[in-house]
């Protein structure tokens, strides 16, 4: 596959304030480097992040998406990573349906404490998106004039 | 009522007490049991491997043959009931093995564990009922001490066999006090026999009948009763009491058989 | 139109460094809306603060947007800021230009560039947020411990002495719990009732503390501050103001078999009893399930010896309802059922004991007066054999938990122990799978029991035991000698997993606080919230939590009262205005939002809405409670209609966000 | 080479990590005298890869299949299936068979079962 080399993929990325985006603040305090490409969005919980968020960021020109929250068992509110993770079980065989390749959106669970595995994360996740190229772009036809 | 019934080849030759007196004891509380057409063998242990299809196959041709009759399965042998109840469990839960029964069978309609495999006690329990087998019995065994021998195979492993509790069981016991005789509780009970290592090691399986044995005696049974023929071989071979098929004892209750114990 | 104002900081060089500041607040300055943008070397500094003040009265800035550290920093900091110059402090957005940025990329250009759309976001953010108001809800100044164990007493002598009342709820006729049952107490070997009981009568004499006995909770409405809880005190046919607890009716009374709980069926009690000597309220109960008088209506032996005149035949249960600002619950543990385990001949063998009984056997209060004696036959046992984890460690299944119940190793230690040092002729054997000792003088409690008590522990497991001749024959496997062992002994004692007491699950539905899959009590954090239930208010004391032993139960027990000291001093309590909000016009009452709810906050109300041609309906619809919702969302994502959203982080603004990144 | 270990995982649907070393399944075993490897040491030496030191072993066949161990086992293993699978694995090899077909006949008497019969050609040989 042909490597695009000027091509500079969007990624937004939902961090729950807890856990990810502790941990996105970690990976800032130790230096650790990430592409830029990453661009964080807090929210309280995974289990806020409605789908639609998704397919909005998909529609608005997003290469990849990835939803960072505590890990299973260790939410702030108990219950709220589970929530999230069966909704988006459900997103992804939406977005299969819609042809979305299964690569451009992920789940990861990172602590406060997993500085380094945020940094890996949005490494490895840029890295894959880049690869996979810029995304066929969802079009949100109740806003266009027919 | 007519339930499908699975004799088993032991019950056809050296094991024929257990099973004449089953069926006419049955008759007698109302219910007939009739044999299968064309049974086979259950193959007598039941294959503990995964891969192992064909060997499970005869049990399966039974169970799908009652669930054509719209019957439940009653078998009376412990070794016939315990291939064939863990052959359905089998059927209904791997599913490999359910689509590999039924490519080799190939049946009009695909089986997958629809049928019910009732033991001949469970049928004595839940359909006759033990209250009213009581009043049924017209030779009570009063004062007679029983130690229930029940084995392994009736009960373990019991999240497949779903018999009783597999380590204080009390089918038999209830069973006992139904016709008449006292139960005797003893914590070898549900200990193996020896089992078919009889055929290698006799002196092994006799060593082994004979702890099962001494351990009623000291509770103070007069003797043991047992649904499996293997068991009783050996318990005849290796132990100290006399051992009967529970039949003989339900059948002398209800006054079908003569005879002193 | 939206008058907001942006402001860079450099964070001296931290941003400064790779961000060009000035850059980025020239270009912010064109965003729609943003009429002020400047750029200040520490933005969180006196100055620096005097400086964002400035700008919104000048400005008369609708929304401020700072482009500084994490908002885990500084957020507190500055909606204290905006606040003081006349601004709502929920009109405030941070961009997190210093860990997401400055500090993660090397390449001026490429962070700049980065910082500019970070700050965007937060500018379309901005937009949308609505000054939010943090409500503000009264606090009850008085507790509730449920369950009056060593876990509640201290729970409540901590809260009491702090000078709060606080009640105790618990179902037995006394306080005290499993530790009263307890002989002695590892690894000091002191007597359990000679440090509980002065515990008890504290409790008991505490001006502060009401102990409700022979009762239990009934209803529990309300929210953190505000509980209205009604508890049914049940009829014990005994007045206990009267009752001077002399015991003059327990011994007369005729019914004499009933098997004493006290003592786990060991012994018998009347059907008029007072569990033990030091029970608190010391008064006695009848059992109105052996009580002639109750069931026949004839006796009334008790009623003519009480001097008293106590008895009461024709008492009622009755219900009382009172207010709490907070609720612990300290409901302990039962040891697990052994129907499941008779390998081990429980149901075949009274000589087959579990751990609890086998304390019973050993104490001076026991059924046997502290000789140790076979139950069967009453004769000095020489073989004792200890079996260790019976249904922990279990993998599923109705048979058996899956965790390790944590205490049995240490007691069977201090039982084997205690039974050698009385008994040197005695034989004693623990088989273990591991021996588990992480507390202080713990491994070296274990070590004295193998090394100076001569106590043989054997890696293996008892597989059978077979009751035969007066003797218990267990067949064991010994791992590390390579045999499987047969000794004939004269007892084996059980080591019963433990697990939540059976109230504790209806309890937790009352409180809506959450539990594990094994019944425990869920923790708010498991790390850092460790007495809390996620549920505001309700807080977690001892063995309802998790196996713990006393010193640990007592540990969490006042760190519990401690954390409801924290709450009863409040006078009233700032509710976190970014909450769950429905739109009553499009919710349609499915009850979604209700069901993924973690605390509760969820209720519905039947409400008028305006029909076509000035009908009224009445609709059923959503409402949230923001004195109990915390802000998780689940709801707004659960709703399907859209009606549900959080304030502070609304559909709106999160779209906004997700627009600004992706432009 | 044929990964033994694998085989029989496989054969047996049995996974030997789950074992925790208690040893409860050697205390039950009515068998033990009668091996030289006891089923907690057979779930071990499948999870350590040594199944052909247990395939050489006559102890295979004298285990009674009275699942005492699997009902006792608190971990759900099921040493039982584990010696059947090690079982298979030796008497599916060409001349593997412990008994070969014509040499039952001399084991039996004539109060036998014949439960005991069809019961030893499954155990001791392949097909029957």
């Amino acid at each position: 596959m042909q490597v695009n080399e000027t091509f500079t993929p969007t990624i937004v990325a939902f961090c729950c304030n807890w856990c990810s985006y502790a941990g996105a603040d970690l990976s800032g305090t130790n230096r650790l480097q990430y592409p830029a490409n990453v661009k964080i969005i807090r929210i309280p919980c995974s289990c806020r992040l409605n789908p639609m968020f998704i397919l909005r960021a998909f529609q608005r020109g997003a290469d990849g998406v990835i939803l960072c929250g505590c890990h299973p068992g260790d939410c702030h509110y108990t219950t709220g990573n589970y929530y999230a993770r069966r909704r988006m079980t459900l997103l992804f065989s939406l977005l299969d349906f819609l042809g979305i390749e299964r690569e451009r959106t992920r789940v990861e669970w990172v602590s406060a404490a997993e500085g380094a595995k945020f940094a890996a994360t949005m490494n490895d996740f840029t890295e894959t998106i880049t690869r996979l190229g810029p995304n066929r772009r969802l079009e949100d036809l109740r806003c266009k004039e027919v | 009522m007519t339930y499908a019934y699975f004799p088993g080849c032991t019950l056809k030759t050296k094991a024929v007490d257990l099973d004449r007196w089953g069926r006419e004891s049955m008759e007698a509380l109302g219910i007939t049991l009739e044999e299968l057409p064309q049974w086979q063998c259950c193959g007598a242990v039941y294959p503990l491997a995964k891969d192992e299809i064909a060997s499970r196959l005869s049990a399966v041709r039974a169970l799908m043959a009652a669930r054509d009759q719209g019957t439940p399965l009653v078998t009376l042998c412990s070794a016939c009931h315990h291939v064939i109840k863990r052959a359905n469990c089998d059927i209904a839960e791997d599913e490999t093995f359910r689509s590999r029964a039924n490519a080799y069978l190939s049946p009009e309609t695909p089986y997958s564990g629809e049928a019910q495999v009732l033991h001949y006690l469970e049928v004595l329990r839940d359909v006759v009922g033990f209250d009213n087998l009581s009043r049924q019995v017209k030779n009570p065994l009063t004062g007679v001490k029983i130690g229930a021998y029940y084995g392994c195979l009736l009960l373990r492993p019991s999240r497949q066999m779903a018999f009783d509790d597999p380590e204080n069981p009390t089918i038999l016991e209830d069973f006992l006090r139904a016709i008449g005789a006292q139960p005797v509780i003893y914590a070898q009970r549900n200990e193996c026999c020896g089992g078919y290592v009889t055929l290698e090691n006799q002196g092994f399986a006799r060593s082994r009948a004979a702890a099962v044995a001494d351990n009623a005696a000291a509770q103070g049974a007069q003797m043991l009763t047992t649904a499996c023929p293997l068991c009783l071989y050996n318990l005849q071979q290796g132990g100290s009491l006399k051992t009967v098929y529970f039949t003989e004892l339900l059948a002398q209750a209800l006054g079908l058989k003569e005879g002193a114990l | 139109m939206q008058r907001i104002g942006v402001f860079v900081c450099w964070c001296g060089s931290n941003i400064a460094a790779t961000v060009d500041v000035e850059k980025v607040a020239r270009v912010l300055s064109q965003e729609p809306g943003v009429v002020y943008s400047t750029d200040y070397q520490y933005m969180c500094s006196q100055a620096g603060q005097e400086m964002i003040q400035e700008a919104i009265r000048e400005h008369r800035l609708t929304g401020v947007v700072i482009c500084s550290c994490s908002p885990r920093m500084h957020e507190a900091t500055f909606r204290k800021t905006v606040e003081k110059a006349g601004l709502n402090p929920y009109l405030l957005e941070i961009a997190n230009i210093r860990e997401h940025c400055s500090w993660i990329h090397k390449d001026k250009l490429t962070a700049t560039e980065k910082a500019v759309i970070l700050g965007r976001a937060a500018i379309a953010k901005v937009q949308l947020n609505a000054p939010l108001t943090a409500g503000k809800s009264p606090v009850t100044k008085r507790a509730l411990v449920i369950g009056g164990g060593i876990a509640g007493i201290q729970t409540a002598l901590d809260i009491a002495e702090a000078g709060f009342p606080v009640d105790i709820v618990e179902k037995k006729p006394t306080i005290g719990g499993k530790m009263t049952q307890i002989d002695k107490t590892f690894p000091t070997l002191d007597c359990a009732a000679c440090i509980l009981t002065p515990k008890m009568v504290d409790a008991a004499q505490n001006e502060n503390i009401d102990i409700l006995s022979y009762a239990q909770v009934e209803k529990i409405q309300g929210f953190v501050g505000n509980f209205t809880v009604t508890i049914r005190k049940k009829a014990r046919y005994v007045d206990e103001n009267k009752c001077t607890g002399c015991g003059l009716c327990t011994e007369k009374c005729p019914q004499k078999k009933i098997p004493n709980e006290f003592n786990l069926g060991l012994d018998n009690r009347r059907a008029i009893y007072i569990p033990f000597a030091q029970a608190v309220p010391k008064v006695a109960t009848i059992d109105p399930n052996h009580c002639a008088m109750l069931q026949k209506g004839k006796c009334g032996v008790c009623a003519k010896v009480c001097t008293a005149g106590a008895i009461d035949y024709k008492q009622q249960d009755q219900l009382i309802t009172r207010e709490y600002g907070a609720i612990v619950a300290a409901t302990g543990f039962e040891p697990i059922s052994m129907d499941k385990f008779d390998e081990f001949a429980y149901s075949q063998s009274p000589d087959v004991v579990t751990s609890l009984e086998f304390e019973r056997l050993m104490n001076a209060a026991g059924p046997t007066g502290g000789t140790l004696l076979r139950p069967s036959d009453g004769t000095h046992p020489h073989t004792l054999v200890f079996v260790q984890c019976v249904g922990s460690r279990c993998d599923g299944g109705e048979k058996g938990k899956s965790y390790c119940s944590k205490i049995c190793c240490m007691y069977t230690a201090k039982h084997a122990m205690l039974t050698r040092e009385k008994y040197p002729d005695t034989e004693v054997y623990v088989f273990y799978i591991d021996v588990r000792t992480p507390g202080k003088s713990f491994d070296e409690f274990y070590r004295r029991a193998v090394e100076e008590y001569g106590v043989h522990y054997i890696k293996g497991m008892v597989g059978k035991v077979t009751p035969q001749d007066g003797k218990l024959k267990v067949q064991a496997s010994d791992l590390l000698g390579g045999r499987q062992l047969h000794i004939d002994a004269d007892m084996v004692i059980l080591a019963a997993a433990i697990e939540p007491d059976k109230s504790a699950r209806p309890l937790a539905t009352m409180l809506t606080a959450s539990m594990d899959t094994n019944d425990f009590f869920t923790e708010a954090h498991p790390k850092l919230r460790p007495v809390e239930s996620p549920t505001a208010g309700v807080f977690l004391s001892g063995a309802c939590q998790g196996p713990k032993d006393i010193p640990e139960t007592v540990a969490q027990a006042s760190a519990a009262a401690a954390k409801v000291i924290g709450l009863l001093v409040k006078d009233s309590l700032t509710c976190n205005p970014c909450t769950a909000q429905p739109d009553e016009l499009m919710c349609n009452g499915c009850s979604s939002c209700e069901k993924v709810c973690p605390y509760g906050a969820i209720t519905y109300a039947d409400k008028p809405f305006r029909g076509p041609n000035r009908t009224t309906r009445i609709r059923r619809v959503a409402q949230v409670n923001p004195a109990v919702c915390q802000g998780c969302g689940a709801c707004t994502v659960a709703c399907p209609s859209g009606a549900m959203d959080l304030l502070g982080f609304s559909n709106k603004q999160i779209m906004a966000e997700v627009d600004a990144i992706c432009r | 080479m044929t990964d033994w270990s694998s085989r029989v995982q496989e054969i047996s649907g049995v996974n030997p990590r789950k074992c925790m070393k208690c040893g409860k399944c050697t205390a039950a075993c009515p068998a033990y005298d009668q091996m030289e490897y006891h089923p907690h040491q057979f779930v071990d030496m499948v999870q350590t890869g040594r199944v052909e030191e247990l395939m050489a072993s006559k102890g295979i066949y004298t285990c009674l299949s009275c699942f005492a161990c699997v009902e006792r086992c608190p971990r759900n293993v099921q040493p039982s299936s584990i010696i059947e699978a090690v079982r298979l694995a030796v008497i599916r090899r060409q001349g593997g068979n412990h008994r070969k077909p014509d040499e039952i006949p001399a084991l039996l008497n004539e109060e036998l079962p014949q439960q005991a019969i069809t019961s030893a050609l499954r155990k001791y040989s392949k097909g029957g």
